[in-house]
């Protein structure tokens, strides 16, 4: 038992001493068995308040240390590091949360919150009471990464990870790399194309010897954890042998009877059965798409690569760290939403790029000639009535972009675009002023007002009660209306459920916090880039990317990690071995050990993770969890009760 | 004048200059990934702007929770070395991994190591001046700790306003006020240079028609900034001109930003956010009190930004589309406005007993002068171009130097930390890949 | 309308300077002192402009609008994209006057009447304003020492030492015939001769449909306007 | 305490470190109110709590218990509802046995996210205590 306890309680600069009396709760635990001196203190955080902690511990020799302030997401780590620097072992501190739990919670009662505090306080202290040292649990980590996405956020993961020693394996589900990116013709600010960028980051890809691409590829299944991840990895077959004649590929292709939607173009042209989407794209081999191929075997006349027989394949790989780049999706507007479906000139920004990209000399659609293009903004960001009620913040800029490259590919095209005001933040501000410099016609709509769309001759109307104009209802008669859509998330996030990373209320994956850990998750060992933890524009995404990349190297760079020795323990004299808890346990922690009297269950330390669902099932109380154990979970009842 | 023999050498694997978030995230990514890092930061505390903020926009975390954290473990980290109260002088680029930094330290007339922060020099000292980290609301003393949660937490002495007069050497008990100190340059070697040096806030003088300066109470955006913060110069918020608390404030957005009239026709990214989040921290601290934004755009486009936008219309700040055109000051004390309401297509006036001024970011031009034999490109804002943005947004044009944090341009405190990992990583590529 | 408007618009380098891009933040109504009393908004104008709606900028050429501002300039120095609305305003005005779309707005039929004495005098003169010109009878508001003033004005000018009608150097001294060809010239080359038939002829044409006598000089018509 | 006219039940709510502690914390961040009287302890995993600790805090004066399950977003398995559930029911047995009203233990998983159904778990439970406390 410690009976030399420093307990310190924090203001956070008002966060918690504006709503609770910080002194009365230091008044009110200061006599607490065991406690050896009670402090408040500006900033617990602080570097002066860190160094007289370290003092106050190592003068005194406590043997226990509780700091009452926010939640230990932020800070259990900082001051575990502030007792160790005390010389006294991590695992006798002690969070106690009187930030998120009372303060905060209880602003609108600050008697209550006060209440609430002290006896947050009293059970830290009636924990620490029980606190034992402990030694972290040391694995080795396996120098290596599952990068899962090869999107550019995957790919530039990929290279850095690589560049840095790791050997990476990088799994894409499409049955060829680039990701949206690829999708996009001329990119903002650089105007180099997708495509281009994608072409430069595969060749740098494809020079690393430590990388394995698995096009086609995804993750079915995962056990392990951090360090030692083992996954198991679907291949799809292409039914294309590896090395083939192009020239004869492409005369497969165009014999191929099969037609079906593009999705490379978002639908709004059709390709065949054997395909691929663009002549430089990663791998250079074309690849049949089965679900839709009538094995009319016309292509296999044509070209010996063709080869039916190729199988599935299951791959087992083990990685140290899972790096998640899994992008989004265009929001796909409901069915009459601004006219998504009823009319047929109605499309989305994403299907809109296309068309600019496979257009030349005229902008037509569906054979008719472009002139009037209206836009409509924030389609599927910042719902009034729907659930989507973030901004996706790249796509004012994006749709701008895309208006000012149509207008500078094609003759005579007016762009008028129905805005919920533009947000094009930062240096993006020069492509607005860029844009109205050319002719282009902005009009806002009021929030509660959005623009309507009717059909009038094969035209669609577009009409606005425009703020910039003083309310006056206006309206253009479109030859294309596109809507400009906003990020959401990919609507097949099995892979996330897989790995059970936490999302956010945006319902994209979240990080720990976005200052301090922006890209790990509360899952050790994953980290998470791009778009698939919030809308962001290329250059956001190879932040996150390089960030996440040097995130998760440090989770294998040194071979070994500390896991914490946070596991289940067997009381041995109260064990009887029923089979009970190995039942329970799902990670085949427990095995029965033969003792000299009777047969036990005995803890594999590394394999257990500390989740404690052996616990309830024991008949006779012989199990506990190290930091949870009954005596330490029914004092803090006994405190939070009196 | 310096003697060459006393140029100080040392080498280490990266030179980070700038201490603020961006650099101390950057150095602490080094670091523990095994890297030596030399931080040179100008100021005499290290943790840049976010250590002199309230809060954070959109969870409310306070700033100093965030920020002294990590500035302690980079203070304390065996890997880093930290320079306060210095400049980069010269950086010359020898060859690849390979270059040489000329360092001046400025003497702080303390000997840091010796100084305990009991601030008895601070108390004896009789000399006042305005406190630049309290953006002058407050004095400060020549002899003095620059606020309560510098780090290091120790004094300095402000030789352009000391006169000498030695009552701060008797009163200090360790006796380590030293006024023979001389300032020291160093000849640093390193294999890679990381450039966090942060932006600079509109200067609001530049704007005459909004009466800063003049009418006594206007303030920036920072100064509110720190009236809201923990180590808040008053207990409460007051407006400079008569300490009345005040009831009905004004923010005006994009002073200094999308506007070609003063030279920075872009957005600064921040100034709607940071305003949404004040009008709420005041509308807790003053519960009377009425808020206006007047704004051009709300660019709410973060995380987590647009519903912070929605809470803060919910809780009753007012939001007006319409740039303020001119400001003046009523017989009270109390400014007003005048501003088109484009909701309404109206002219109105409005009067207001405190305004804020929203100031914008501007480019830090010390970056300019570090290299004189290779050239390091500015973009057409005088921020650090980024030859790569898209692929390899750290990357300037000297191959070995990398940009973090708003050096390259204006970004919120999550996008420099993803961009001061960005740099981080691709200068630990670096220094593998050439060794 | 036969005309293109906005080709005849673009052809105004004042339009073309005036007008770079505008994002409606409603700076230039806020520091315009006809917008403080009227309700004049040259945001709406630059808004309008930039739509390119030929129709709306029919309106806006037969409406009082543009021909509320005062030309101060105060929207110059302030615009944060660089625009000049008055400049704007001022290529609306002559397009207004080309296409006779003026007379058919209260303000803009008012053209007459400034012809008729600005433009008329700098031509007969080579002033804008001449006291010669200056009676009770039209400017009121100088009251009735004015009529002595004029009355008198020889000697009183002579004894405050003005060149008053004297072929010599000094205030309000008089034109020479030679000058004036020259202004006649300038006006003729400029087009502003032109313009001045242009206003002629439309006004001519709006007081014969609302049956106002219309001659020259302060005719019934330009006491119609005058007066209004 | 302020009094209020309306005293508060106490409640125990066993939530979990990764999942249902983040969605608490986050409903303080937001300024969701809820009773005072609510307690958390922090475990690894719902399906790890033990009836006796459930019992010991009935003993002690709390007037309802809460399970805040990880429910399919346990990072521990699948398991994890099932066998919280069977916690639950064992719990409410041992229950019977003591008279203690069963329906003072209840569960419900709360996601990550899950900030404001956890409050409008919390203020309904509390209500039906005090209703219970009246009858």
């Amino acid at each position: 038992m410690n009976n030399k306890l420093g307990v310190y309680i924090c203001h956070c600069g008002g966060n918690i001493s504006d709503y609770i009396d910080v002194e009365k709760v230091r008044q009110s635990v200061e006599n607490e068995e065991g406690v050896f001196l009670a402090k408040t203190t500006m900033f617990a955080c602080g570097d002066s308040n860190q160094k007289e902690m370290v003092e106050d511990i190592k003068n005194n020799h406590l043997d226990g240390v509780v700091v009452a302030s926010c939640s230990p997401k932020l800070h259990l780590l900082t001051f575990r590091a502030v007792t160790e620097r005390g010389e006294l072992n991590k695992y006798n501190y002690v969070h106690a949360n009187i930030r998120e739990q009372a303060s905060w919670a209880h602003s609108d009662d600050k008697a209550g919150a006060t209440e609430k505090a002290i006896h947050i306080v009293k059970a830290a202290i009636a924990k620490v009471r029980f606190a034992e040292s402990l030694v972290p649990i040391k694995i080795s980590s396996i120098k290596s990464v599952a990068v899962i996405g090869g999107g550019v956020a995957g790919m530039k993961a990929a290279i850095e990870l690589s560049d840095l020693g790791c050997q990476v394996y990088l799994i894409e589900r499409e049955y060829f790399v680039g990701g949206r990116v690829s999708q996009w013709d001329s990119l903002f600010t650089t105007n180099e194309t997708g495509k281009e960028l994608v072409t430069r980051l595969y060749n740098d890809l494809v020079k690393q010897k430590n990388i394995t691409v698995y096009t086609g590829a995804e993750v079915i299944s995962n056990s392990g954890n951090i360090g030692d991840f083992k996954l198991k990895i679907k291949i799809t077959p292409r039914y294309i042998k590896a090395k083939c004649n192009q020239g004869e590929l492409q005369n497969a292709i165009d014999v191929c009877p099969v037609e079906v939607p593009d999705d490379f173009n978002f639908n709004i042209t059709g390709r065949k059965a054997i395909y691929h989407n663009f002549p430089s794209e990663y791998p250079q081999s074309p690849v049949i798409d089965i679900k839709n191929c009538t094995r009319c075997g016309a292509c296999e006349k044509i070209c010996e690569n063709v080869d039916f027989t190729q199988k599935e394949e299951i791959m087992d790989i083990n990685v140290g760290s899972v790096l998640m780049a899994t992008g989004f999706d265009p929001y796909t507007p409901a069915d009459g939403e601004f006219g998504y479906n009823s009319f047929d000139n109605v499309i989305t920004l994403p299907q809109f790029k296309r068309i600019i990209d496979l257009s030349n000399e005229k902008l037509t659609f569906k054979g008719r000639e472009i002139k009037n293009i209206a836009y409509i903004y924030c389609v599927g960001s910042r719902q009034v009535e729907g659930e989507n009620k973030y901004c996706s913040r790249y796509c004012c800029t994006s749709a701008i972009h895309a208006a000012i490259i149509a207008k500078k590919k094609f003759l005579n095209i007016y762009n008028f675009h129905f805005t919920r005001g533009i947000r094009t933040y930062g240096k993006q501000e020069v492509l607005y002023d860029e844009s109205s410099r050319m002719g282009d016609i902005y009009l806002q709509s009021y929030e509660n007002d959005p623009p309507v769309v009717t059909g009038r001759n094969d035209k669609a109307v577009v009409r606005i009660n425009d703020i910039l104009t003083g309310k006056r209802e206006m309206e253009v008669e479109a030859d294309l209306v596109v809507l400009v859509t906003g990020m959401v998330p990919r609507k097949d996030n099995s892979v996330g459920s897989l790995f059970k990373l936490p999302k956010g209320r945006d319902r994209f994956f979240n990080e720990i916090h976005m200052k301090l850990r922006p890209v790990e998750t509360v899952i050790d060992g994953i980290t998470i880039s791009g778009a698939c933890q919030g809308p962001k524009n290329i250059m956001e995404t190879a932040n996150s990317a390089l960030s996440a990349a040097a995130k998760s190297y440090s989770y294998v760079s040194k071979g070994e990690l500390e896991l914490e020795p946070i596991i289940a323990r067997i009381d041995k004299d109260l064990c009887t071995w029923c089979n009970a808890c190995a039942q329970a346990c799902p990670f085949n922690a427990i095995e029965m050990e033969e003792g000299k009297t009777k047969n036990v269950a005995s803890i594999n330390n590394s394999a257990c993770k500390g989740c404690g669902m052996c616990l309830p099932v024991c008949p006779t109380d012989a199990i506990n969890l190290i930091a949870y154990s009954n005596n330490e979970i029914e004092s803090m009842i006994d405190a939070l009760a009196g | 004048m310096i003697m060459q023999e006393q140029i100080k050498d040392a080498s280490y694997d990266v030179l980070v200059i700038g201490g603020g978030i961006a650099g101390g995230e950057a150095a602490l990514n080094l670091a523990n990934n095994g890297f030596k890092v030399l931080i040179v930061e100008k100021d005499l505390s290290i943790g840049g702007k976010m250590i002199l903020l309230s809060k954070v926009f959109p969870t409310l975390d306070c700033s100093a929770c965030i920020t002294t954290p990590k500035v302690s473990e980079i203070s304390r980290h065996p890997a880093i070395t930290i320079f306060t109260g210095s400049e980069v002088k010269k950086i010359v680029k020898i060859a690849e991994n390979s270059f040489e930094a000329d360092v001046l330290r400025y003497p702080r007339y303390v000997i840091a190591e010796e100084c305990t922060g009991c601030q008895l020099c601070e108390q004896a000292c009789p000399v006042i001046v305005k406190d630049e980290y309290q953006f002058n609301l407050v004095g400060r003393k020549a002899a003095f700790i620059p606020f309560t949660i510098a780090s290091p937490k120790v004094a300095a002495i402000d030789i352009e306003n000391c006169t000498l007069c030695g009552a701060c050497e008797k009163v200090c008990p360790p006796k380590c006020i030293d006024f023979t100190q001389e300032k020291e340059e160093y000849r640093i070697k390193v294999k890679s240079v990381i450039i966090a040096t942060g932006f600079k806030l509109f200067d609001p003088l530049l704007m005459p028609r909004y009466g800063f300066g003049l009418y006594k109470n206007i303030i920036t955006s920072m100064q509110m900034e720190r009236q809201l913060a923990p180590t808040r110069p008053f207990n409460t918020i007051l407006r400079p001109g008569d300490g009345k608390v005040p009831c009905k404030v004004a923010y005006v957005l994009c002073t200094g930003s999308r506007d070609a009239t003063i030279g920075n026709p872009v957005c600064s990214q921040i100034c709607c956010m940071y305003s949404i989040k004040q009008a709420q921290l005041l509308m807790g601290a003053l519960p009377m009190a009425d808020v206006t934004i007047y704004y051009l755009n709300i660019r709410s486009f973060g995380k987590g930004f647009e519903e912070f936008y929605e809470q803060a219309k919910g809780m009753g700040v007012n939001f007006i589309k319409g740039k303020i055109g001119k400001i003046s000051e009523l017989e009270n004390g109390n400014l007003k406005l005048r501003y088109e309401d484009i909701n309404e297509n109206k002219v109105k006036e409005s009067e207001h007993d405190i305004v804020v001024l929203s100031v914008g970011v501007i480019a830090n031009l010390d970056t300019a002068t570090f290299f004189s034999e290779q050239q390091l490109k500015l973009d057409s804002f005088n921020f650090i171009n980024q030859t790569d943005p898209l692929a390899s947004p750290a990357r300037t044009s000297i191959n070995g130097v990398f940009v973090a944090g708003t050096a390259s341009g204006p970004m919120d405190i999550p996008d420099s930390i993803l961009s001061a990992g960005s740099a981080s990583s691709e200068a630990m590529c670096y220094l593998i890949q050439k060794k | 309308m036969t005309i293109d408007l906005y080709k005849e618009l673009e052809k105004d380098v004042r339009y073309s300077e005036g007008l770079k891009s505008c994002f409606n933040c409603g700076v230039c109504t806020a520091v315009c002192p006809a917008a403080e009393v009227s309700d004049y908004d040259p945001r709406i104008v630059v808004d309008i402009v930039q739509q390119k709606d030929e129709a709306e900028l029919e309106k806006l050429l037969k409406s009082d609008t543009i021909w509320l501002c005062g030309e101060c300039l105060s929207c110059k120095t302030r615009c944060p994209r660089g625009n000049t609305p008055c400049y704007i305003i001022q290529a609306l005005r002559a397009l207004s006057i080309e296409t006779g779309l003026f007379i058919e707005s209260q303000q803009g039929m008012k053209q007459l009447a400034v012809k008729r004495i600005v433009g008329d005098h700098i031509l007969k003169y080579g002033y804008c304003v001449y006291i010669d010109e200056v009676d009770t009878e039209m400017y009121p508001e100088q009251g009735p020492v004015w009529d002595w003033l004029k009355k008198n004005r020889e000697s009183m000018l002579e004894r405050l030492g003005t060149s008053y009608n004297k072929e010599q150097t000094g205030t309000l001294r008089k034109t020479s015939q030679e000058s004036l060809n020259d202004l006649k010239k300038i006006f003729d080359e400029t087009g502003a001769t032109q313009r001045f038939e242009k206003i002629e002829k439309y006004s001519s044409a709006k007081a014969k449909e609302l049956k106002i006598n219309f001659s020259e000089g302060k005719d019934d018509y330009f006491k119609y306007l005058y007066n209004d | 305490m302020v009094d209020t006219g309306k005293k508060n039940a106490r409640i125990l709510v066993f939530s979990t470190e990764k999942i249902s502690d983040p969605a608490i914390d986050m409903a303080g961040l937001l300024k969701l109110h809820y009773p005072p009287t609510i307690y958390a302890i922090s475990i690894p995993c719902s399906s790890g709590v033990k009836p006796k600790w459930i019992l010991h805090a009935f003993e002690k004066g709390f007037a309802g218990v809460f399970i805040a399950a990880d429910g399919s977003d346990c990072p521990y398995g699948e398991s994890c509802t099932e066998k919280t559930g069977k916690i639950v029911s064992t719990t409410h047995e041992l229950m019977k046995q003591k008279n203690i009203e069963p329906a003072r233990l209840r569960m419900a998983a709360i996601c990550s996210v899950c900030s404001e159904s956890f409050v409008k778990q919390m203020k309904s439970f509390n209500e039906n205590l005090l209703k219970m406390q009246g009858a």
